[in-house]
């Protein structure tokens, strides 16, 4: 179908039989520093303030300006806010990009353009909307200087009249978004009015795509899981973060340094924690043992390649026993890979970080609820375990807005784990600092300071006994090391218990973690509707994994385990873990290509594995 | 040198404890080891100066001087590290805890090589630590390689010469902001301890290179790290002396009061440095580096106090922390904001 | 049994009817720095002189002087000569740990002794030997000063004549070892003499251990792993080494350099390589890289910390395809751990080393022929397939001196791999640096230097397309990271195939790699012999593993994984490899208490794990 | 200044080739960032030298500066490695050739923070490098956060001031060994060209700190690496000229002979310095970092050529390598020793 073929002429908005409510993506195609991202955000808003459940993901290229960069916008009335593959509705504004960004689109889709591009000799199948952008952008915005921002502002007026977003939700949006600038705010409302006014003049709606409010969002939040990390870590009582700037993972330590500077003064106005940007990943993370091993919950925030570096460093940490949180906020790798690009991949090499026999507990959050809610788990489990405790975010999860429910306030008391003070040590006689007085491997510790002559010890990275003296004997070597190991078990109990939806029949399961919730809800979805395959579902909160996940395993013929990785590292994580009758019935969905996996890939995978 | 007799040193210092309550395990390191004589020095210059153990952390890297803090002060709290890594544990740290003191240990591989990146960073940021490098020019737990203070043309015991020129610790220290720079010996006591005591009682960066000969692996004809080159080539910039807060000042008659330069230290204690070099002013930093460099040049081993800047701010000052030290940030002392705040921010954020 | 009952009085040697003759270990527990090394090594290879198989291995503390170290020799005549548990002939010069050493001997046991220490004290069913050693030095060595180190060479005398080691190959590898100081050779000579004589004369041979001459080291040499890593290499061509030192893997370096200076000058005195102490492991690893991009045969050697310190470099290896080789001398780990211990516990973190999506072959040599010949393998692979290669040698094999046959000359020419030269640039017209031409997935590569204007590209470890291009597209990064996993599959096969031993009528398999061969082949028999029990064997030489190792699981109802590290690391990666049906077969046999694995730590597993 | 009127450019260089056949890509960096203009100059003056591009290597780290050799000599090979670590691969790939000529891109995030220890290093060896560090004083790439060059009290965009001192690169290069140390600005076209044309004469490492302004992130008023702030603060030490061994010298007849100081550089070039300074000796290692702290005490920003010394050996010629690249080493030229070596070596170990 051509748009000229299926448009109706000159009786203003259509209404069209197949309207499509509330369930589409929008794509926006810019040039990054070019302002969109602002323009792309209040469109989210108002969406979000419509009540309508959306997800907005910024693809951005690692350049600072210049170069492509793909904001999508989603709306599911049901919710699902995971990447979709198809593309409904395109704003093209990139000239170096439109022209393939046109050709990838589905039949159907919709095409606003900066009218010179001349976009709709490319294709006959879609609807196109020229909009001449530059032309509009001069009346409203005197300055010269400031057009080239100004100009991507229209085309949310632009939307607004062809998706039916409220203006007044426009409205809101923006000036919330501008709200330290009042002056901007004028201009780029005069701007977003100016499109919204042209549009209703000159633009004929021909596509199906449709906005309504619904209730869908009351009393949420919009927010990036970096930041709500780094909330969650301000209400943990974090006092030391030592960090490296590294994409995807600065702006959570750049956040919390934020919040932290508003909330976390004492009243005499002094800053109770202490924020460092370190030479390098190897100082930041030996920064933040130091602080672990005096008593601060101490944090760290980085990506792949900071992994790498820090391994030598968190092999201390694991041997020495010594409480740190690590954030990892994956993105594509190998080596430096691809720093704006999401994955999954870093997940076997911060299990088993460094050399020699090591585990680390990871957790594994999939929303900014969970951001929030597990930086506080993490810092009470670093300490309770003395352990380096890591949690995966992803470029995805970290770095893109997010709807959310408002954050809990925690109420529970920090959990500082097994510390002696100096009236313990009197009260006991004795201290050793590797011994298992509990049985759950975890022992008890005095931090630098304690003033009693018994509390002292001596960390370190060699062998030692029980009493931390240094020691070559094969038998301290395979106590401590087996105390280490059931220390790890003791983890498994501790780390929070995975999500799981046991649907009664199901002869097949689904075993995800973090981020690729989104895809796989959805993909449930499909796969009861598509091909009646019901199938049970567990998202793995954390790893060392606990008995519910054999439980699950055990429960299904078939358990597909969906990775964001090449090499399928949850897959191999649960492999090496499960009980080796129980392997055969692993079977692996992987998807890599740096963008947020979506539901069809993962039920065109299954729906291929089961012979559909 | 100061005239008046020691009296007999007390049994207890004068926070009650005695001298061997400063001391650490029996040495594992080689007879004769200059870092052996080096721990003696910091246990005896802890327990004059009455530093209370339960609040010193002794850091260190990996080396045979990194496991020297194992020797001495037995009732602090240790952490050896990884190599080359020391700064920015002792750094996390003083962090977590501003109220202890560090006492960092290390070698001249273990900094110079390895670390010094992280010794550049720690001096530059002029962390509060007493920063110690005991230095042989080489790797002495991995039998003797050179190191990056081994001077040009200096020998391994196999006869090959060292064709790089040496890393001056002290030069980069003073060029990158550390506030209390010295070289020392290890076979000198007197000065050795002068110095420590003067840098415990300094609130900054101390910075004291001292040459720690390896008796196994480079104490030979050769090498400019022996105990005989450093002998037979030691040159004095100033002689120390140092007198604690809780003493009062003699200066000795021998030397004219004006060639005497008294230096008030953080803790009220006094740093005495007897003009040797003509016209030498510590708080010169080029000045420094160009005797430093003079020196060396002639192939002399010149020790003494360098450079000293007592009012530069340390790096836990610059970061406007609360007075009680952070790790005891709990939820109920300003680790947790109150449930308003974070109302605040969901609303700002819905 | 207490010595003064069974002791035949002032009869000589006596012959007893339980000689055991060729198959004991001797221990000789001295203190590091005190000069035993040389006594030692004279024992080892006086024996071997005499044709037995003998194995010596030396248990030495973190430290340079002054701290107990166990020298352990073991003859067997059938060839076993890994280590044994037991030790049957103790020789206690160590005042510190002499109680501790005689109360853990076996009944029945001999032990020569400083006679001040009065041992024979201790208990009464061993066979002790007291020898005045402070007596016995002072007139063969008027200099006193060098008394403590000759006093050791004393007992080589006292335990010729105790177990009947020819006089003469104790003076022959006296003054092999003494080459270069024949003052010092004299001086030691007299010493032996006198320990002889004096155990000649005083001495009632009472415990049953004798060697005897026997052929089966002829046209053998002697050697540390290392050594022959570095002989391996400089006949491989290496030309570019850079390293850090670190125990044990220094010596391979330090070897190096040595055989290089003597055997790799050109015709003019000028050198055909480059040696360089660097100033540690990120510095190490990134020359080898740097000379392995521009065309070098490049290494390192290192060991844990410098693997862990290596993981970001290593990734760029892998992805941005640079040949390089890295020796890892494995040491007990996590962390410094235990830096003068053996295991096998790096292999987890060499096989996936550094973050993201990453696999590198490995090398795992048992024996100092292999150290030689894999070393020229492993820079044949690591050219052929354009990516860091580790060879996984470990503390047992990397410094203690081995029986081995003479290495056997390379004769092929070496595998310089895809390497495009001007002309063939000129004859091909175009050159895409990623692309894969052969579908193998290796690629071709130009050299920095190369004379032509089409041969240049741009290395990076950022995303890139078949030209070399920074690319973010998900397809261009899907093709690029499948295509590296078509590589490695190509690698199973070009790697070292397993020694294989099917045994006929088999149930059960085992499954090894590196220094476990010794134990293992020993344990083999004793499971043959003390139970019956027929197994087949398989000694991994590499990772990726080939098709071979699967059908031997194939073909066997379980399979008892070996490995001398905690976690079952190699068990892990077989487990992970292996197709789901077949993991149920596996079981896992662990040793890790830092001295070399033996063969009845093994046995005993199995038969526990068998049921018997 | 020189006086001869420059004859309009030739279309092909003294090796014949083009200046286009010095492009590479077009740039991705922001419009007007310092760096471009650097790639720039480094086509201009590869091109006007003759150099070959297939004998070149660029080296970088990571960040905008270390993109940047995508952006010039596109015939030659290039290595963007990982963050930091430049100067180790860098070293490896001239062990490998030493045929190749290094040039070196770096920023001052990649070079003064992470990569501060393999500078050092680096510089200590006087490896045969152009090691360029595009400086501006921040990390562009992840968003214009501090670097270790960011000046004491310079600002962020937000406010905020950068409460540490600066590592001055150019004292430490010329304390540590680099033989020519220079400092310039990327919008000083004929400067730099000048300086960078002798680094390319030069045999021995070349360590030149450009300012080349962040108009993004660090360009703003409070900071000390704006193009403003350097335009108003900056001051020459000397002028240089440069004039290469294929051209005659023509001194211009505004400066009296003696004011000018000529050196004669590894290829045959000549550098000439116009002595803007007195008596300013640039072969004297403490005179030149006492000159760059003087400024920089003042918030000066210094440029032209600190330090040279044309007479040391670089690190490979310690090497004694043999004359043809170690990467050709095979079985069959040196590679392999002949048959009868093993046997020897089996012999003795028999
Ligand atoms: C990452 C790492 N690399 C190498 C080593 C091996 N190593 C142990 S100590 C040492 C050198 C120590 O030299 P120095 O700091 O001068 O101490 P010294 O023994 O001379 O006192 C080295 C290289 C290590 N432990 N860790
Ligand atoms: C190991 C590692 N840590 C952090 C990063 C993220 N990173 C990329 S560029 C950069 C800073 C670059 O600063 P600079 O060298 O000054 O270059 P500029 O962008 O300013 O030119 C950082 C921290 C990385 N790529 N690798
Ligand atoms: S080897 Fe050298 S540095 Fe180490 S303990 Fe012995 S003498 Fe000291
Ligand atoms: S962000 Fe700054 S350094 Fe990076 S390209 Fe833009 S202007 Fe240059
Ligand atoms: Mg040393
Ligand atoms: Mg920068």
């Amino acid at each position: 179908m051509s748009t000229v073929e299926t448009a109706p002429v000159g009786t203003g908005v259509p209404i069209l039989s197949d309207r499509i409510v509330n369930d589409f993506s929008v794509q926006v195609a810019t040039v990054n520093g070019s302002g969109s991202q602002t323009a792309n955000l209040i469109l989210l808003r108002a969406l979000f303030q419509m009540g309508i459940p959306v997800s907005g993901k910024n693809l951005f290229p690692s350049n600072i300006a210049g170069l492509p960069t793909w904001y999508t916008i989603r709306t599911n009335k049901k919710g699902f806010i995971g990447r979709k593959k198809e593309i409904d509705f395109l704003v093209a504004m990139n000239v170096e990009t439109a022209r393939e960004d046109v050709l990838d689109l589905p039949a159907g889709a919709a095409v606003v353009y900066d009218e010179p591009l001349h976009l709709d000799a490319l294709r006959t199948d879609l609807h196109f909307y020229p909009v001449p952008f530059t032309q509009l952008v001069t009346p409203v915005c005197p300055n010269a200087k400031l057009r080239k921002l100004v100009k991507n502002i229209i085309y949310d007026g632009v939307l607004a009249w062809l998706l039916g977003i409220d203006l007044e939700e426009i409205r809101k949006a923006l000036y919330k978004q501008f709200s330290t600038k009042p002056k901007a705010a004028d201009l780029n409302w005069n701007a977003v009015q100016a499109g919204y006014d042209w549009a209703k003049e000159n633009l004929q709606k021909a596509d199906p795509f449709f906005v309504e409010r619904m209730d869908a969002t009351a009393g949420k939040i919009i927010i990036e899981g970096n930041a709500a990390a780094a909330l969650g870590s301000i209400f943990a009582g974090v006092s030391v973060v030592t960090w490296y700037p590294i994409t995807p993972s600065s702006s959570l330590a750049e956040t919390l340094m934020d919040y932290a500077r508003k909330y976390r003064l004492d009243p005499e106005g002094k800053a109770t924690f202490a924020i460092v940007q370190a030479e390098d990943e190897l100082a930041s993370i030996g920064m933040a043992l130091g602080a672990g091993w005096a008593g601060a919950r101490s944090m760290t925030a980085t990506a792949g390649p900071g992994i790498s570096l820090m391994s030598e460093f968190v092999g201390l940490g694991y041997f020495a026993e010594i409480p740190v949180v690590i954030f990892d906020v994956q993105r594509m790798g190998p080596s430096t890979g691809l720093p704006t690009r999401t994955a999954q991949g870093d997940l076997l090499a911060c299990a088993t970080l460094s050399h020699g026999d090591t585990y680390h507990p990871m957790l594994i959050p999939s929303c900014p609820e969970e951001c929030f809610e597990m930086a506080g788990t993490a810092f009470d489990l670093a300490e309770e375990l003395q352990t380096p405790i890591f949690v995966m975010l992803d470029l995805d999860l970290g770095m893109n807005y997010w709807m959310a429910d408002q954050f809990k306030y925690p109420t529970a008391p920090l959990k500082r784990g097994k510390i002696l003070s100096s009236e313990d040590l009197d009260r006991l006689g004795s201290f050793e600092r590797y011994r298992d007085v509990d049985g759950d491997g975890i022992c008890y510790r005095t931090l630098p300071g304690t003033e009693n002559p018994a509390a002292a010890y001596f960390t370190r990275g060699t062998g030692h006994n029980e009493a931390a003296q240094y020691s070559e004997r094969p038998d301290d070597w395979v106590r401590n090391m087996d105390r280490l190991a059931r220390k790890f078990k003791t983890a498994r109990e501790l780390v929070p218990p995975p999500a799981i939806d046991e649907v009664e029949g199901a002869s097949i399961g689904m075993v995800v973690c973090g981020t690729t919730e989104f895809a796989a809800v959805e993909s449930l979805e499909q796969l009861a509707d598509e091909h009646s395959l019901k199938t049970s579902y567990m998202r793995l909160k954390a790893f060392p994994f606990n008995e519910n996940l054999i439980d699950f395993i055990r429960g299904h013929d078939r358990i597909y385990v969906v990775d964001q990785n090449r090499d399928g590292q949850l897959y191999q994580l649960i492999r090496t873990d499960c009980p080796a009758e129980l392997v055969s019935r692993l079977r692996s969905v992987r998807y890599y290509g740096g963008l947020p996996i979506d539901a069809r890939t993962i039920t065109d995978s299954i729906v291929e594995q089961e012979g559909l | 040198m100061s005239t008046v007799a020691a009296p007999p040193p007390p049994k207890t210092n004068r926070i009650g404890l005695e001298l061997k309550q400063y001391r650490g395990l029996k040495t594992t390191l080689c007879a004769g080891c200059g870092h052996n004589s080096i721990s003696e020095r910091i246990v005896e210059c802890c327990f004059e100066m009455g530093v209370d153990p339960s609040r010193v952390i002794k850091v260190s890297g990996i080396g045979c001087s990194s496991k020297s803090p194992a020797y001495f002060l037995g009732t602090s709290h240790g952490f050896n590290a990884v190599h080359g890594r020391m700064p920015s544990v002792a750094t996390g740290a003083l962090l977590a805890n501003h109220d202890l003191r560090a006492l960092g240990v290390t070698g001249d591989g273990d900094t110079a090589s390895i670390g010094i990146g992280q010794f550049i960073h720690l001096m530059r940021r002029n962390l509060p630590i007493m920063y110690v490098i005991e230095d042989n020019g080489c790797y002495g737990l991995t039998k003797g390689q050179f190191s990056a203070t081994a001077d040009l043309g200096s020998k391994l015991k196999s006869g090959v010469a060292n064709d790089l020129p040496p890393i001056d610790t002290c030069a980069m220290a003073i060029e990158l902001g550390a506030t209390f720079v010295a070289r020392s010996f290890s076979g000198d006591k007197k000065q050795l301890q002068s110095i420590l005591k003067a840098a415990l009682a300094h609130d900054g960066t101390s910075m004291i290179d001292v040459i720690s000969p390896c008796v196994t692996f480079n104490d030979h004809q050769g090498s400019t790290k022996s105990y005989t080159y450093v002998q037979e080539n030691r040159h004095d910039l100033n002689a120390v002396d140092f007198v604690p807060f809780f003493e009062e000042i003699q200066i000795s008659d021998e030397i004219e009061p004006g060639e005497v330069r008294e230096v008030t230290l953080h803790d009220g204690s006094t740093l005495l440095l007897k003009k040797i070099e003509e016209d030498y002013d510590p708080s010169d930093t080029m000045a420094a580096v160009k005797t430093l460099h003079d020196h060396a040049q002639r192939g002399e081993v010149l020790t003494g106090v360098f450079y000293l800047n007592t009012q530069k701010k340390n790096f836990l000052e610059l970061l406007n922390l609360r007075e009680a030290p952070l790790w005891q940030v709990s939820e109920s002392n300003g680790g947790r904001p109150p449930e308003s705040a974070l109302r605040e921010i969901m609303e700002e954020l819905g």
